[in-house]
Formats: C-alpha cells, structure tokens, sequence
C-alpha cells in the first residue's frame, strides 16, 4: 500500500501544507469558524498521514511518545496556569482583563495562549490514541505468541 | 452589461457541473465492475467539481475567497487521482479481475461475489 | 441567482445519495470505498456551495479542512483493509 | 537546503493566502508556524524536489490549461458511455514512462487518472499500466501525447537548475 510512488510524492506535498493549515486554524479562532480542538486534530492528521505512509515507528521518531505525553499534559497545565492567573490578579477563572492594562490586548493574549494550550493537548493526545490503535496489531500478536509457545 | 453576462456564464458552468455530477453518479451505478466504477467517479471528480468551482469563484469575483476557491479546487485535483490510483492498486494487488472486453460479458445486474471478505 | 446555486447544490446532494446506493449495494470493498470517496469529494462540493448560498464566508474553510481530511481518511481505510495493520511501514519508491 | 527555503516561501504564501487578517500578532503567529512547519519538516524528511518553485513556470499553467482541454473531451466521451453501457470494452493497457524524475512520473500517473476513461493501475520505473474503458481511451493513452507534454515540462525544470 505505501509503496506506492505517487501516493508517497502527493503525501510528501501535502504533509506540510495540511499542518500549516491546522496551524492557521489554530491562530485563527477569533476571526473564523475553528480553534484549538479543531486545530489540534488537522495538525495531528498531518502526523497521521506521515505515520501511514512511512510506518508507526519512523512517525515516533519525529515526534516521539515521551515528548507526546509531556505535551499532552504542558497544553493543559498551560489552560490551567492562564485562568488561574486570571485569579491571582483579582478575576474569575478565565478572566482576562487583569492580565495586561489594555483589555483589548488581554483578552487577545489570554484566548490565544488558551487555545493554544488546548490545540498542543488536543493534537498529541489525537497522536497518542492513533500510537495505540496502531500497535494494538503487534501487542495483540505477541500475546498470541507467549500463549502458543509458552 | 458585463455583469449579466459573468452572472449568465457562471449559472450556466453551475448547472452543468451539477449535471455532470449526476452523470457521474448513475454511471457509478450503472458500470458493470469495479474498474469502470473508477471512471465513473473520475467524472464527478473531475469535471463536475472544476466547473462547479469556476461557477462560484465568477459568482465572488476577486477576493479571498476565490483565493480558497482555487485552494480547494488544487487540493481535490492533487487529492482524488492519489486516492483513485491507490484504490485501483490496491485491488490490483489483492487479485480482484477487472471484466474485459474480450470475455463473456455479465449482464449488469448479475454482480461478482466479493473477492474477500 | 440564488434559484440556480440551490439547484446545483441540490444536484450534488443527488449524486451523494446515488454514491451511497453503491456503496450500500458492494459488492466488494473497494466499490464501497470508491463510493465513500465519491461522497468526500461531493461533500466539499456541497460545502463550497452553501457558502454561498448562505454568504457566510468562513464555512469555506470547513470545505478545505473536508478535502484534506477526505483524503487522509480514504488512505486510512484502504491501509487498514489491506493489511489490517495501521503501523506497518511500506518498501521503498520504485524508481 | 534550497528546498527548505523554497518549502518554506510556499509555506508563506499558503499563510498568506489563508489568513486574510494582516495584522502584527498574526504575522509574528504565522511566521512562528511557518517555522515550526518546517523544523517538522525537516525533521520528517518530507522535504524533497516536489516544493521546488521552478517547478512552478509558466509552463506548468500551459500544461494544466492543456489537461483542462483533455479533461472535458475525455469527460464528454464517458459521460456518453454511461448512457450506452454496451459500447463499454475495457481493457488493459501498458504504456512506457519515458521520465526520469519521480515529480514527473508521479504527474504522469495523476493526469491519466484525471482523464476519464483511463486509471492507472500500476506505476513502476520505466511502465504504466492502465485500466481503459473503452478502445478509444486507449489509443488516446498510447498515442503518447500526455508523456511528450510532460516531457516538455520536465525539460523546464531541468533547465533552470
């Protein structure tokens, strides 16, 4: 299946312009229709087609599992730390305005670190259950294996 | 004047696309076997959706949404060969025989059993 | 002129559901997947032109997002259905 | 590295293009994601001569201006078939791939699968082979015409690097 000339030249063309696009999603979610969760996904199927086309284990060496989980849990400690400081400052969780003097700029800066958060949980926590799905084939063989020949 | 006329030129590449997506989808249901299946979706894919495109990018003349426009129309002319050729080679590989000319032909109705299952 | 953009779109939804009759009818898998895709595509067709029938201009991006995830998705079927195993890895180009 | 930085202006444009909002936090954003973009990039090797900008010449336009007249004759000619599903003869087909280049063999395959009335089944080193719908798709693909144009193109794109 993946050794497939075309298919491997149109993906190689692709990958890049399909996680630059999640990636616009992501910035853009004040102006059109999308933000982090939507975003996290296009930019993790960019990963995904990669991981079809070039195999599991080369798509871990680009973005390893490790690196996946510490992400994972970065991007919501991030949405954490921004309404919490929201808090600190004298708000509500997830209130904005006493993070910067200009409410304008405050709002901006506090939605876009906050999707952001959720975009990166989003996109490696999308990663990690394809990881899983995918090995599920392997483990599941090795099982059958040690029951066989004990 | 000119504005009529674009309107005009624009419905016209309109209904055809649509026309032609039809075509292409009673010939998905009307080609005997898989392979001929493939063309019939090439219709729909390729005709139906550039003139359906062409249509709208007249109808908003030059903003950014003809930019899009042209970047989805891109997208689909570099996407649906890519995916149609790897269908293709995939039941290539997996064995399934396409119906040639200079076999008996089934009737249409008379549908192969699944090659697998 | 908007008579004309929901009779097209409306021309689209008619091969989608012809599409989904193939699909529904096999007989193998693969005429099942072409069907699918068919209906991808005419999805993102389907998208471009409620955009304008509606005059919300972000939904486009809604198109763009759909050819692109289309796509991934055929590829994903086709990998799974032939060789049942998402992390296998395929020889090199032939040159 | 040249292709890094031709991927890398493609990547601008496509921002560019998408984004619609000109303004300092979104430029700053979107050379950040461009840079991000393209570190992954790298990283996953995907990099490669399908982002070379000289690919993109004024006769790549003659070429899609060219398949768009081939897309409508061959789509007329199937449509027509559709409605006289007797005079459907497929047939399979090996045409040689006179290219060198994989951008070039790869085009060669995508445009006989855009046509109508011809799939391609099979891409190797120096063959393809086709799936035909009926006698005169076929000769269509063997006369050659589709191989000469993209050699034509390919001449282009060697000359300029």
């Amino acid at each position: 299946m993946s050794d497939n000339g075309i298919l491997r030249v149109v993906a190689r063309f692709l990958i890049p312009l399909i996680m630059l696009f999640g990636l616009y999603i992501q910035f853009h979610g004040e102006y059109s229709p999308g933000g982090g969760f939507q975003a996290g996904v296009v930019f993790a199927a960019g990963w995904i087609l990669f991981a079809l086309i070039y195999g599991l284990d080369n798509a871990l060496k680009v973005i390893s599992q490790r690196a996946m989980y510490i992400l994972a849990a970065a991007g919501v400690l991030l949405y954490a730390f921004v309404g919490l400081l929201g808090v600190a400052m004298g708000g509500r969780f997830l209130d904005f305005y006493p993070l910067l003097p200009s409410p304008h700029a405050a709002q901006q800066l506090g939605i876009i670190t906050v999707e952001f958060g959720v975009g990166v949980t989003v996109a490696t926590v999308v990663m990690l259950i394809y990881t899983m799905f995918a090995r599920r084939k392997s483990e599941w063989e090795a099982v059958l294996r040690e029951d066989s020949d004990p | 004047m000119m504005a009529i006329f674009i309107d005009i030129l624009s419905w016209v590449l309109l209904i055809t696309g649509g026309a032609f997506g039809v075509i292409g989808g009673i010939g998905l249901l009307r080609f005997p076997d898989f392979y001929t299946r493939l063309h019939a979706s090439g219709i729909t894919d390729t005709l139906c959706a550039v003139l359906i495109v062409f249509g709208l990018m007249l109808q908003s003349g030059l903003s950014l949404l003809t930019l899009k426009m042209v970047l989805i129309l891109l997208f689909l002319l570099f996407t649906t060969p890519t995916a149609t050729h790897a269908l293709a080679r995939a039941a290539v590989l997996d064995g399934l025989e396409p119906k040639l000319a200079d076999q008996p032909q089934a009737s249409p109705s008379e549908e192969e059993p699944p090659s697998k299952p | 002129m908007n008579t004309v953009l929901v009779a097209t779109t409306l021309a689209i939804f008619l091969t989608m559901a012809l599409a989904l009759v193939r699909a529904l009818r096999g007989p193998t898998i693969y005429d099942r997947i072409v069907a699918v895709n068919v209906f991808g595509t005419k999805t993102v067709l389907a998208v471009a032109l409620i955009t304008y029938v509606t005059g919300h201009a972000d939904l486009i991006d809604v198109a763009l997002v759909y050819a692109l995830i289309n796509f991934i998705a055929i590829v994903t079927v086709l990998k799974l259905v032939k060789t049942r195993d998402l992390a296998a890895e395929g020889s090199e180009d032939p040159r | 590295m040249r292709y890094v930085i031709s991927l890398g202006l493609l990547l601008v444009l496509l921002w560019l293009a998408l984004s619609g909002v000109y303004k300092p936090v979104i430029f700053f954003l979107g050379a950040g994601s461009v840079i991000l973009v393209v570190w992954l990039s790298v990283r996953m090797d995907v990099v490669g001569v399908e982002h070379n900008p000289v690919l993109f010449s004024w006769r790549l336009a003659a070429y899609w201006l060219w398949l768009l007249g081939q897309l409508v004759k061959s789509n007329l000619h199937v449509s027509k078939l559709v409605f006289q599903i007797d005079k459907v003869r497929p047939r399979l087909l090996t045409v040689p791939v006179p290219h060198q280049a994989a951008v070039s063999k790869v085009t060669y395959g995508n445009s006989v699968t855009l046509t109508p009335g011809t799939v391609t089944l099979r891409l190797t080193r120096d063959r393809l082979e086709a799936h035909a719908l009926d006698e005169e798709s076929a000769r269509d693909l063997e006369a050659g015409h589709m191989a000469r144009k993209i050699s034509w193109l390919e001449r282009q794109a060697e000359g300029e690097s």
